[in-house]
This record gives structure tokens, C-alpha cells and sequence, in this order.
């Protein structure tokens, strides 16, 4: 079975005169999208105008970008990481826990950090070393540290974060607060790496083809190994900026973090990198979704609208980006 | 002269299956050094012991006097530069990134690639090489033969940085799914590389080729060198008996007696194509009757790779239509050819013939599989008994039908995919560079296929750049150019042969 | 019941008028009353628990959060105390486990049941099965104490959420001078929190119809750290004036405490429940109000004395579970000795009721 | 992107010599755990050994068992269908609200197949015919249906299902409840489909190699709309199921019964026909982390404790099915 991203499985093929319109409509499909319904909103909806409602719609997405952005890692190379809200949460567990006994920030951060190079290293073993799939190993590890989560906390909201932390994510910069800032230099530096550099390139290489890679002479492991431990360090600074954010931790939450991240990455992915998990296209599609739903929230649409709304933008938006893309597509050259 | 690769006692085993056992091979700089076998003999196992893809069992190997250590890596730094059999490009990233990813894009892991010296880098590589690509192309809309000149522009950066002495190049079948002129390019190229003083190591079925470049070969018979000499001194015969271990008495079969093609004892008309179309195929016209073998070839591109698609359904065209038998096919899926009885080898194994992961007996079975539907489920030992004999018939080797696909060279995969449709006895068989990778003596064994096949009353179509086959086999050659026909060559005109195809192809206005 | 439905009118800056001078003064007044520390409660009439020793109590619970973690406790000393073992089973928010953990109890031929928090509806076939099998389960925290016992269950305890979403309204506006425009977060799903979100809206309504505004956001249960967030940040750019909002469980306010943080308005949050977080937070200022209840080692003790009773034909003990308005004046160190200073020791009160101190 | 089930992805080679051994101890690795596990509970717990216990056990899983045997026939055929789970809940809240409005059971029951089959074709539709990524697509669905949960109960719990559907669910023969029985039958029926008939085979191969499938004459995108109809059929018919096991029927739970179904296949997939999403495999992973987690709650643990076995478990279980069938493996040929 191996669950995997390969990027190839179905290759959409065109024929050579409309490579480049393709590539345009198909790459904007869901900026367009954003745009317009950003217009519309401001169109329809006063309140909609005011610049405090657009920065925190913004900073209430904060979280849940990082996270977002932080799956593209691992996707990029072809796996999943599951865990990476639960680790964010166990992260943030210790962080609380360990701040109530007194321990110093600094301390408490390391230790975090080094509880998501753990899950990382746990998840690269067996997913890459040994070979099990990581959709079921990650799916396991989310798991286990659910029961991290409960073991540290004792099964109690940890409240009482100290104030560094809570300054740490919420003190602003500019206006701007610090987890809103973390996140876009987030973005900036994964759409660095993704776009420009050969490092981004190889993970994409990899994703696609793993074999192909490994005859490239890529170190494929080494590289699947680092995203799987960068996404665990990456999932446990989130936590610390989760503990400070909200002040308390409540060792349940994270299953509440799981899918919203995935549903951003994914529809992100049909966005102006048509196909490939990106930093730039998860924030768009992000943001998209985040108009949209404050968007209803301000008409008085009722909690089943903003379900109803998600669920149909995220199968809208990929459609379109599809329908764009598409001339002609079919079997073998 | 010093030796450029020098292995000795090579070592290599999958859990209990020895792909390597002992080999030993000697390639001096300065020359271009054939390694020969039948498929499965473990040649590509060597390459990928030489270039860290998996690390031998045991064994010395030395480059330019320098001994490697396992597992090696980056092997570039070796001076060896290496071209897979299988290709090893994205289908979803552009042509420009699978290009530069063996060279690291010419900057460290974390720097910033320059795209526009990239394409620069590349673009004089590809003017001196006369090659012409796409750059921010999808792999994925390229075709088979521009995807082995990516390989070859690819391997050729590396080598390029330092040209000529303490190179080491090593090709594995890359011109396999190359055409006449195209595989010429790449053979000079090689010989050039090697007279500026290089190691070049060539693998190749196609012996022809070998006999012209080559300076020297090894042939391997089940992971041992079992001969080696300067190719002046041998013939084909010759290397094709060690490879075998028997002689063989010709590389290809005779076509069946020609069937009468009009007047009152015509043979019927099995395969009518009037004017389909496609995006290069431009109004394919041509009729093929019972027990005719015709050929269709055409320089890379120049849509000898689409029309097969385009007859059998798989891409519906955009004009046109073929018929089997006089059922006129709608051309929306391949399911309505089948069931017109046409049949349809596809190029790309991998990724149209077969399922890897799958017993070579599902994977054989799965167009007749109905046949063996009981009420009470699938009757599996009649299924196996039934794919081992099919088989057995195309000489697969080992003729184990439960074993996965994954398990067998790519020569014997694609001996099970040619079984799965010989089985079906197609009134139709369109075979798309049927013989690709196939060594000489299973290429002769699946020809003689099917010819017995065109015998007995199917129309057979066979689509290759391999000339020399094509003369062999067929009573008439369509040229391609620009997806049109523009030359027809029948053995009756006494004008069917490799070099008058070849010439076709390459000067379509003198033909 | 949805987002922004239910407003009354607005106008905040109206003139004190005869109205509003009298909703000030019955606030005040029910305000004050809640004020006071609690009278420890427990039962009147006295059982001897010699007859349960061997039996098992079970406490099945919706999940393991920070109040079902600390009533276990007060579970456990009970039964510890009386003789009994006990089986703690976390239903994990999941309608599956919870429907398991009632057929083990069966199974394993349980005493009796506590169950916390789970909608009885959800296990009407296992309520039935203990019935039959001579099981007595008690209802928790489910609904408010007037209400019916569901089948299969022998009684409820709890407290009454209608009259505590009262009192945290009549906080709001005894704190604001009856010019209180209220936040209610809520989700429908979870029966009592309906109580309390009704109770505060009602109260708004009765007692200052005019000039105050109630606002109620219903989020998805399943997903309440993001959707709270979300829903609140946008109800507060939509209506700038707002001044409190009313959490109805205090485990929800760590997510609407960031968007307030950040909104710029000066809503203040209040809460209900009173467990350790929320007490120590409205010490340290950043929730203005908790509903407290006693201690819940107190509510596992007299969950416990309910069951056992039960368990020996006796008549239920009809508590309700009391609470106590807890703000920045009465907190204290947020302390269990300073909230519920009568508490101290409510062990040695039960177990002298059961014979066994 | 394009995440697919690909059954290609990393093809396990061994030489043919050690094929049979090898075959066996990956195949009943999983199942030998399963049993090792199932005589230590006996051994070492009592209450164990009690027949009521062990039945319960059975019964309490078989919700989950339903919903993760229809996961395997989307997931054969190289597709993902994430939305199941809701439009379970969705279907069981349809079948709630018209019993309450005094509709007929049997005219409920149509209308929650109704649904179910429209969810299966929407999926179809944009994940066949239009060709959009399954996972995202689903995942959209997924989500439209928790609104559309919330939206015909109202957000509140709907209680008082008729008789009719609690008989239908919990109705008991020979002693084993009827929701059990019908886990079983579909474990037959699906275990025959699969092993036994040439529609079995041919989801595999589409799953396997799409291509391949299509050119060797496969209706491979009937049998791919075939699979998400039925899937979403199915899923409306446990809906129908879960009401009457519950008696009422809570819209928000929708979430909880996403993962658990999705980690049994894959562990399943590990066991019996290996690397093939089966139906035997997915009851045996089933019943073996239901043992485990049984045994634990029965000796005590703690909630952190069982959710951190169900991790390991699930981690441990698919590594030891792959170190049992590894002896070689390497690159590609
Ligand atoms: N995983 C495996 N298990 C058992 N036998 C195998 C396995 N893989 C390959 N073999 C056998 O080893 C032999 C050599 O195969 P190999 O792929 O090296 O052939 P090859 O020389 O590359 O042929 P080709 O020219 O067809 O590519 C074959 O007989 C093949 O059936
Ligand atoms: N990854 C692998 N696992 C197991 N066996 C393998 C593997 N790769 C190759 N083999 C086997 O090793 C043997 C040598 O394969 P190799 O690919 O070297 O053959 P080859 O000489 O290159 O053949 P061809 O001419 O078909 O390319 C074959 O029997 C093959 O089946
Ligand atoms: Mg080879
Ligand atoms: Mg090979």
C-alpha cells in the first residue's frame, strides 16, 4: 500500500502549444478566487472595511498557519506527518508544566524543542529507515502523544503560563503580534527554500519520484530524515508559541488542530504553484478560507453555514484550479 | 594504458538471488567498452554498485588507480558520471529542475539557484550537442526519446566540467527509446569522449550499434564475465552466443509470406485508420490486412509515439477514426478496442504495462480474467497453471508467475506484458517499441511471436525507431514526419532496409 | 440560538431612568447573596456503607478534563472510605466509548454507576441493561435538578445551570451599571450549557429590557478551540461595545482570552465551573468571574454518597450542588481554602453520615 | 500532488527462496500479535475470562469495523474517502429528525441511502470525472457534512429514535447483536469481492497502476464511481445502524469516528495480504488494538496510558510486519 504524495501519479498532460496559457490560469485560479471574494465582502459587508477586522482575522490564523506550513515539509518529500498537532500540544504541556515548577523559560524551551526532535526522530525511523508507512506511523505517533499530552498534564488545563511566554506569541511589533510575525517570516523563509534553492527542489524530487531521485544522487534519506525532525522542532517551537498565546493549555486540543492545517496545505497546493505543496499558496488559501468564513460570521450565518462553506470552498477552489488547468488530459504519449 | 574502471570479484545478492557473483571487468581509459548480457544478468546491478545506489556485497572496484569505498557516494566527485536505464526524472517538475538536480543545481544545498545561468549552462550544452528541450516543459508532456536526452544532457554537465581524461562515463541502455539519428548523436558523442582520453562504459541490446562505437566489450552471463575481447575480433554471432550460451542463427525472424493485398484473393482487411489526428499525428491514413506486418516509424516526435494511443482509444483523437474489422471505434477508450479484439503492447512499461507490485499472474491474467470466475470465486490454480504455461511460452525467466512484478529485469517484465496480450489472440496487435531493452535472443523469441501471430490471420502493427528490425520483420515501413506520412517502403520494392528507413526519416523530401 | 440571533435592542448610553435604577438594585441584591462563602451541604439522614465493602463503584466520564480528573479523586477517597474499589473509565468524547464503558460496567457486574457529563440519551439501551441488571446509575451534571430522571437512572445531581447563567448576568450587570451588552459563548450540543446561556440571556432580558444587549455564539462542539476563536473575534469587530463575555464553562476561556486580548474593547470575560485554572486567573485578573462550585472532590464525595445510598435501597439524597460567584473581590488566593472556606474538610463530615469515621 | 493509495510506491523485493517463508511471517505477524496479546490478557487478567466481556468488546467496536471495512473499498482502488464518517452521522441525524416528524422507518431509511449515494456521486464526480486530488476533495465533503449535521438537527442532540431502528440495531441472535452480525457479513462479502471475484482484482489494479488498468481494457472509472457510490451508500446504511445502536443521535460526533476507522484498515493492510487493503486484516487490526485497550483499562491505566498504547500499538504492529517480511530490499531493478 505505502500511502504516499507522489507527485505522479497522475501526470496531466498537454500538448505542447498551450504549456504556458495553462500555466497562467491554472496558477492564479485561486488567488483570483481570493481576491474576488475579498471584493465582494468588502462590497457587501460594511464592517468588513475596517482594518482592525481584517489584522484579526489575520492573527487569529496565526496558529493554524504555522502548522499548516509546517506539514508542507514533510509532504513535500512524498510523506505524512500526522503528529504535528499533537506535538504542538505535548510541546506546549511541557512548557506549562514545566514554567508552574519554576524552570527557567529558557530551559523549558529546550526541552520542548527537544520533545519535537524526538517525535521526529521516532517518526524518521520507522517511516524512513525501516520503511513503514507514514500515513499509519504518524497516524500512531498523533496517538501516542495524545496520551503524552495527558501523562504531563495530568489530564488538567495547565493555566498560569508565565509572562514571557505570554509575550513571547502576543506582544506586537509594529502592531503586528509576534505569532503573525513568526508565521509570514515562516512563510518567507519556506517559500526561500521551496523556490529558490536546490534543497527545495530535491524534496520536490524526491516527492515525485523517490527512485528517480536515488539515481539522481540525492541523499533521499538524509532528507526525508531532516523533514521529518525539522517538522518535529518546527511542530514544538509552534507549541511554545501555542502556551504563550493562549496562556493555558488544555492537553485535549489537539485533534482540533489536525485537519484544518492539511485542508490549507492541500488547497494551497492548487494555488500558484499548480501541484506542489507550497508556503506562499497555503497562506493564500489560508486567508482565502478565513475571508470567507468571517465573511458569513459577519452576514449572521449559523454554525452549519461555516461548515457547509469550508467543506464546499475547499472542493470549489481545487475544481476550479482543475478546470483551469485542463485541456486535455488522458492516458499515455 | 591506464585502466579508467577496474573491477574485480563483484559481489552482489537480493536476500538469496545473486545478480553478481564474481564479476570482474577491465575498462581502459581511451576506449568505449561494451557490457553485454541477457537480460537479467546483472548489468545494471554493476551500476548501481559503481554509483552508491546500493552498496556490493563484496568486491574491489577502482577508478582511475582510485579504490571506492562503499557505499559510495556522490560519485561525480569520482570522476563517474552515469546515465540509469531507468531515467530518473519527475514527471511533474519542469525540464530545467529535473536537469540541473544531479549537479545541485551549481550552488550549495541552501544557496540560491541562478535560473538564468542554469539555463544558460544548459543551453549551450544543448547547442553543441544539437539538442533541442523545453525548458519550463513538464517532464510529463515530454516525450520517451526527449526524456533520454534529458538524461543525457543531465549526465553530460557533470562530465563537461572536467571533459576527456579521468572520466569515467558510464550509459546504460540510453538508447533504448532513442531513434536512428538521435542515438547516432549520442553514440559520436561517446566516441569523442573517449578519445579525449575518458573510460566510457556502454550498455546496449542493440548489437549494431555496439559493433559500430565500441572498442571493446564483456559479456555477462548470470553475474560472471563470460567473455571479453577488442569487438574487431569478434562478430555477432559471436557475442550473441556468449550472451546466450548457443548460438543463434538469425538475430531476427522472417516476416510470414505476404498476403495478397488486393484483387479477388485479398486477404481481408483487419485495421482501417482514416485520418486520425491527434495533436502531432496529422491525418494517418493506411490499411493493414490479415497476416501483414507493417511498420511505422519516424524521427522522436515526429508522432510514431502517439498514434498508437490514438488507434487503440487511449487518447481520443481529434479527427478521424480507425476500425477493426469494420467496426468503426468511437476512439474513447481502450475498453471498446479490446473488445474490437485489438491489442495493445504499450512503450512505457512501468508506467502502462504493469502493476508492480503485483504477481506477474495477476498482472498476466487480468484481460481474460473473467475466464476463471467460478461461482464460487476465482479458480487461482487454474489462473497460475494458465499464466505459468503463457510463460513458458515467452521464455520468462524465472517462470514463477507468483513472484511480484517488482522481481523480475526489465526485459522479463516485459516478456509478461507482451504474454498478456499474445494470449488474448488479438485480431489487432499494435506494439509499441516492443523489443525495448529486450536482449537479442528473447527479442528474437518474442519477434518469431509474432510473426507466428500475423500468420495466423491477425494484422500486426509494430511502431519502433529500431531501423534494423523493422527492415527485418515488416512487408512495409510508414515514415512519419511532423505526424504526417511521408514515405511508404514495401519489401517488394526490394527497398526495405535499415539505411533507406534511416534516410527517410532524416530527409523527409527526398523520400 | 445562532450566531448574533437573539439581540435586544440597543441604545447603551441612555439616561438612568426608573428601569435601570431598579435592575441595578436587584442585581446588586442577588449579587451580594451569591457573594458568600457556601454552607458545606450534605445529606441529612445517615446510612451505614458496612453492607457495600467489595463492591466496585464505576465513574464513567464524556472525557478527562481538568473537572472529571479532580471529582475522580474525591471518587476514589469515598469509595477508598466505604470499602469500595473503583473502575475509572474516560469516555473520551466519544459516543462509541461511552456505550463500551456502560457494557463493561455490566459486564463486570459494577455496584453502581457514576456518570458525568454523557447525554443519557446516548446510552438509553445500556441505562436500561443496568436497570435490569439491578445497577443504580446516577445522572451528573447532565441537567439542571428539577429536571426528569431519564430511564434507568435512579437520580439527578447536579446543579442548577439556569439560576447560575442568572447569576453571571446579574455580575454583568450589577458590574456595569446595567449597561451590559453580553457575549454569550455556548454549544448547542451540550444540553446544560443551553441552560446557562438561557439563563443569562433570560435574566438580561427580565431585568434590563431596554438598554442592554445579549449577543449568543453557538460553536461547533467538535471543533471549539478554533471556532470559538474565530466566531469571537468576529463578533467583536461586529459590535465594538461589547463589555463582557460570558464563556459558559470555564475551560472554554483560555481560547476567548487571546481574541479579547487583541480585539482592543475592554469586554470582560466571565465564566462558570470555578476549577483551579479559572480561580487562579480571576486572582491574576485576566477573567473577571467564575460561577464557582464546591471544590469537585466535594461533588465525587456526595456522587458517591448518592450511589451508595441507592446501592442500599435508600432514598436518593436530593442535593443540589451550590455555587458561589468568585470574582477579584472574594478569590482571595483562588485558593480551595479561600473559595470554599467551609470545605476544608467535607470528608469527615460523610464519612461520619456513613458510619465509618 | 495527487495523493494517491499507490500501491507502487516502494515495491518490497526478495529473492525467490526465502518467498514463502517470508510470506508467512509477515502475513500472520500481526495476527500472532493478536493472539500473544489476547492469552496474556487471559493469563493475567480474570475478568478477562469472562464471555460477557469479551462480547462486549466485540459489540463495542463493530461501528468502527463497519466504517473501516467501507474505508477499504475506496482506498483499493488508489482513491482516499475521508468523508464517511459524517455521512454516517449525517444519515443516522436524517433518519433521526423524520422519525421524529412521524415519517415512515422505511421511507427514513430511503431518504438516508439517498443521501449517502448523493455524497458517494459528488465525490465521484470531482474526484473521477473531474480529476481533482481525493484527500482534499474529501476532506471537503467531510466537512460539508458536519455543517449539513448540525443543520437538520439543529445543533442538538436528537433522542427518541423508534423502536424499529433500536431493534434493528441491537436486536440480538443467538446472542450477538445484530450491528455485529452485520460487520460480519460485510467482512464476508467483501473478503469474497475481494479475494474471490475479478472486481476484487481490478480495484487492486487500479489502485495499483491506473494506467495499466485502463489500457488493459478496465472500466476503471465506473469501478472508481462505483467505489465512492457504494462507499457513500454504505456509510448512509451505518448511519442507519448508529441511530438505533444509540437511540439518539448527537451532530457534532462525526469527527471521532474519522481516524480510528482509517488506522485499522492500514494496520489490517499490513496483515493477511500484505501491503493490500483487505477486509479479513482490518477485523483482525481491529479487535487486536480493542483487546489491548481493553486489557489495560481493565488493569487500571490511565486514559494517557491507553491513548499512548493505541500509538505504539499501531507503530509497532506495522514495523513488525514489515522487519517480518524485510530481508532485502533495495532500489528499483
Ligand atoms: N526481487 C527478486 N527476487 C527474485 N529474483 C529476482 C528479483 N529481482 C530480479 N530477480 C531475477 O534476477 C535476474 C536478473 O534481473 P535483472 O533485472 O538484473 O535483469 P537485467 O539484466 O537488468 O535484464 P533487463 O535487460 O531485462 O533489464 C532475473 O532472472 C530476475 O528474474
Ligand atoms: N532491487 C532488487 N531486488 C531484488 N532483485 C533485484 C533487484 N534489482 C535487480 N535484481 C535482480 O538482480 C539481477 C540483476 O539485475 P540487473 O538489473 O543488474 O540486470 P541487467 O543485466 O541490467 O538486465 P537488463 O538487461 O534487463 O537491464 C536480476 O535478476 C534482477 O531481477
Ligand atoms: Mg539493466
Ligand atoms: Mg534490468
Amino acid at each position: 500500500m505505502s500511502t504516499t504524495t507522489q507527485q505522479t501519479a497522475e501526470p496531466t498532460r498537454a500538448p505542447a502549444v498551450s504549456r504556458a496559457s495553462r500555466g497562467l490560469a491554472q496558477r492564479y485560479a485561486l488567488l483570483g478566487i481570493g481576491v474576488l471574494l475579498l471584493l465582494v465582502c468588502l462590497a457587501a459587508i460594511p464592517s468588513f472595511r475596517s482594518l482592525r477586522l481584517v489584522t484579526t482575522m489575520v492573527n487569529g490564523q496565526s496558529i493554524i498557519l504555522l502548522l499548516a506550513l509546517t506539514a508542507t515539509i514533510v509532504l513535500r518529500t512524498g510523506d505524512f506527518d500526522l503528529s504535528i498537532s499533537q506535538t504542538m500540544v505535548g510541546s506546549a504541556a511541557v512548557v506549562a508544566v514545566l514554567s508552574g515548577h519554576g524552570v527557567s523559560p529558557a530551559l523549558a524551551i529546550a526541552l520542548a524543542l527537544l520533545l519535537g526532535l524526538a517525535v521526529g526522530a521516532l517518526n524518521a525511523l520507522l517511516v524512513v529507515v525501516i520503511g513503514v508507512d507514514s500515513f499509519v506511523t504518524t497516524l500512531g505517533s498523533f496517538t501516542a502523544m495524545a496520551g503524552f499530552c495527558y501523562l504531563v498534564t495530568g489530564s488538567r488545563i495547565v493555566a498560569g503560563v508565565p509572562d514571557f511566554f505570554v509575550n513571547f506569541s502576543r506582544s506586537t511589533v509594529a502592531g503586528i503580534p509576534t505569532v503573525t510575525i513568526y508565521a509570514w517570516v515562516l512563510v518567507v523563509v519556506l517559500w526561500f527554500v521551496y523556490q529558490r534553492t536546490p534543497l527545495g527542489r530535491y524534496t520536490l524530487f524526491i516527492g515525485g519520484n523517490r527512485n528517480a531521485a536515488r539515481l539522481a544522487g540525492l541523499r533521499v534519506s538524509a532528507i526525508r530524515i531532516g523533514a521529518y525532525l525539522v517538522s518535529g522542532v518546527l511542530a514544538s517551537f509552534i507549541g511554545v508559541v501555542f502556551a504563550g498565546y493562549f496562556g493555558a493549555v488544555d492537553p485535549s486540543v489537539g485533534g482540533q488542530y489536525m485537519l484544518q492545517p492539511f485542508a490549507a496545505v492541500y488547497l494551497g497546493a492548487t494555488a500558484l504553484a499548480v501541484g506542489r505543496f507550497n508556503a506562499v499558496g497555503t497562506l493564500v488559501a489560508l486567508y482565502l478560507l478565513t475571508i470567507g468564513i468571517t465573511g458569513l460570521q459577519l452576514l449572521g450565518a449559523q454554525t452549519w453555514v461555516t461548515n457547509v462553506f469550508y467543506g464546499l470552498a475547499l472542493m470549489i477552489a481545487v475544481t476550479a484550479a482543475k478546470l483551469a488547468g485542463r485541456k486535455t488530459r488522458a492516458g499515455l504519449s | 594504458m591506464t585502466a579508467a574502471l577496474e573491477v574485480r570479484g563483484m559481489v552482489k545478492s537480493y536476500g538469496g538471488a545473486r545478480a553478481l557473483d564474481g564479476l570482474d571487468l577491465h575498462v581502459a581509459a581511451g576506449e568505449v567498452h561494451a557490457l553485454l548480457g541477457q537480460n537479467g544478468c546483472g548489468k545494471s546491478t554493476l551500476v548501481k554498485a559503481l554509483t552508491g545506489v546500493h552498496s556490493p556485497d563484496s568486491g574491489v572496484a577502482t577508478v582511475f588507480g582510485r579504490e571506492l569505498t562503499y557505499p559510495v557516494t556522490a560519485p561525480h566527485t569520482h570522476g563517474i558520471a552515469v546515465i540509469h536505464q531507468d531515467i530518473g526524472v519527475v514527471d511533474q517538475m519542469t525540464v530545467l529542475e529535473n536537469l540541473g538536480v544531479n549537479a545541485g543545481y551549481g550552488t550549495r544545498l541552501l544557496g540560491a539557484v541562478n535560473t538564468r545561468r542554469e539555463k544558460r549552462v544548459y543551453g549551450d550544452l544543448m547547442d553543441r550537442l544539437d539538442i533541442s528541450l523545453p525548458f519550463d516543459t513538464l517532464v510529463s508532456d515530454l516525450a520517451p526519446a526527449e526524456r533520454s536526452l534529458l538524461a543525457v544532457v543531465r549526465a553530460m554537465r557533470l562530465l563537461e566540467a572536467h571533459e576527456g581524461a579521468g572520466q569515467l562515463f558510464i550509459l546504460d541502455e540510453p538508447t533504448a527509446a532513442l531513434s536512428g539519428g538521435e542515438a547516432e548523436r549520442l553514440l559520436a558523442l561517446m566516441r569523442r569522449m573517449a578519445d579525449l582520453g575518458a573510460g566510457v562504459v556502454f550498455i546496449s541490446h542493440r548489437l549494431a550499434e555496439v559493433m559500430e562505437v565500441c572498442d571493446s566489450m564483456t559479456v555477462v552471463r548470470a553475474g560472471r564475465a563470460v567473455a571479453t575481447s577488442p569487438v574487431a575480433r569478434t562478430t555477432r554471432e559471436d557475442i550473441v552466443a556468449a550472451m546466450l550460451g548457443r548460438r543463434m542463427e538469425d538475430f531476427f525472424p522472417a516476416p510470414p509470406p505476404e498476403p495478397v493485398r488486393s484483387g479477388v484473393n485479398s486477404a481481408r482487411t483487419r485495421l482501417v485508420v482514416d485520418g486520425l489526428s491527434g495533436d502531432v499525428v496529422q491525418d494517418a491514413t493506411f490499411t493493414v490486412h490479415a497476416g501483414e506486418v507493417v511498420g511505422v516509424t519516424g524521427l522522436a516526435g515526429m508522432g510514431q509515439e502517439e498514434l498508437p494511443g490514438l488507434i487503440a482509444g487511449v487518447t481520443t483523437p481529434r479527427r478521424g477514426y480507425a476500425s477493426v474489422d469494420g467496426t468503426r471505434l468511437a476512439g474513447r477508450s481502450p475498453r471498446e478496442a479490446i473488445d474490437a479484439t485489438l491489442a495493445l503492447v504499450p512503450g512505457n512499461r512501468l508506467r502502462d504495462g504493469c502493476w508492480i507490485a503485483g504477481s506477474a499472474a495477476e498482472n498476466l491474467t487480468l484481460p481474460v480474467l473473467s475466464r476463471f470466475a467460478r461461482p464460487w470465486g476465482i479458480d487461482s490454480a487454474a489462473e497460475t497453471d494458465h499464466a505459468a504455461e503463457r510463460m513458458a511460452e515467452v521464455g520468462t525467466f524465472p517462470n514463477d508467475p507468483r513472484l511480484p512484478m517488482a522481481a523480475f529485469s526489465g526485459g522479463n517484465q516485459q516478456k509478461v506484458v507482451f504474454a498478456k496480450w499474445l494470449q488474448t489472440g488479438p485480431g489487432v496487435l499494435l506494439l509499441d517499441e516492443p523489443t525495448q531493452g529486450v536482449d537479442p535472443g528473447a527479442a528474437h523469441d518474442l519477434l518469431e511471436d509474432v510473426v507466428e501471430i500475423a500468420e495466423r490471420g491477425s494484422a500486426v502493427v509494430v511502431f519502433s525507431g529500431d531501423h534494423e528490425q523493422l527492415a527485418a520483420i515488416c512487408h512495409r515501413v510508414l515514415v512519419l514526419h511532423h505526424g504526417r506520412t511521408v514515405a511508404e517502403i514495401t519489401r517488394a520494392s526490394g527497398e526495405l532496409t535499415e539505411a533507406n528507413l534511416l534516410h527517410a526519416c532524416e530527409t523527409p523530401a527526398a523520400a | 440560538s445562532a450566531t448574533g440571533a437573539s439581540s435586544s435592542s440597543a441604545a447603551s448610553s441612555a439616561p438612568v431612568t426608573g428601569a435601570a435604577a431598579e435592575c441595578a438594585a436587584q442585581a446588586k441584591k442577588d449579587v451580594d447573596a451569591k457573594r458568600e462563602p457556601l454552607d458545606l451541604v450534605v445529606p441529612t439522614q445517615s446510612i451505614d456503607v458496612g453492607a457495600l465493602k467489595g463492591k466496585s463503584l464505576w465513574f464513567i466520564t464524556v472525557t478527562m478534563n481538568q473537572f472529571s480528573t479532580d471529582m475522580a479523586v474525591g471518587i476514589k477517597e469515598a469509595a477508598t472510605a466505604a470499602g469500595l474499589s473503583t473502575v475509572l473509565y474516560d469516555g473520551q468524547g466519544s459516543a462509541n466509548r461511552f456505550t463500551e464503558g456502560m457494557n463493561q460496567a455490566i459486564a463486570q457486574r459494577a455496584g453502581g454507576i457514576v456518570l458525568v457529563g454523557i447525554e443519557p440519551s446516548l446510552i438509553s439501551a445500556e441505562l436500561s441493561a443496568a436497570k435490569a441488571a439491578g445497577i443504580p446509575v446516577l445522572n451528573t451534571l447532565n441537567s439542571n435538578p428539577d429536571e426528569a430522571v431519564p430511564d434507568g437512572m435512579f437520580a439527578n445531581f447536579t446543579a442548577d445551570f439556569t439560576a447560575d447563567g442568572k447569576t453571571a448576568a446579574e455580575w454583568a450587570l450589577n458590574d456595569s451599571g446595567c449597561s451590559t451588552d453580553v457575549i454569550v459563548v455556548k454549544s448547542s450540543t451540550i444540553p446544560v450549557w443551553n441552560h446557562l446561556a438561557d439563563g443569562a440571556v433570560d435574566a438580561v432580558k427580565e431585568l434590563c429590557p431596554d438598554d442592554c444587549e445579549t449577543t449568543v455564539l453557538d460553536v461547533d462542539a467538535a471543533n471549539i478551540a478554533t471556532d470559538l476563536a474565530s466566531k469571537l473575534q468576529t463578533a467583536l469587530q461586529k459590535d465594538p461595545d461589547v463589555n463582557y463575555v460570558f464563556v459558559v464553562w470555564d475551560s472554554g476561556v483560555p481560547y476567548a482570552q487571546p481574541v479579547v486580548a487583541s480585539s482592543g474593547t475592554k469586554a470582560k470575560i466571565i465564566a462558570r465551573d470555578g476549577i483551579a485554572p479559572s480561580l487562579q486567573m480571576v486572582a491574576a485578573g485576566t477573567q473577571a468571574l467564575t460561577v464557582a462550585t464546591p471544590p469537585p472532590g466535594w461533588i465525587g464525595w456526595a456522587a458517591a454518597d448518592d450511589v451508595f445510598r441507592a446501592m442500599l435501597g435508600a432514598e436518593p439524597s436530593g442535593l443540589v450542588i451550590p455555587t458561589r460567584l468568585i470574582d477579584k473581590d472574594n478569590v482571595g488566593s483562588g485558593s480551595d481554602a479561600d473559595v470554599s472556606p467551609n470545605y476544608t474538610d467535607y470528608q469527615s463530615a460523610f464519612s461520619k453520615l456513613w458510619g465509618v469515621a
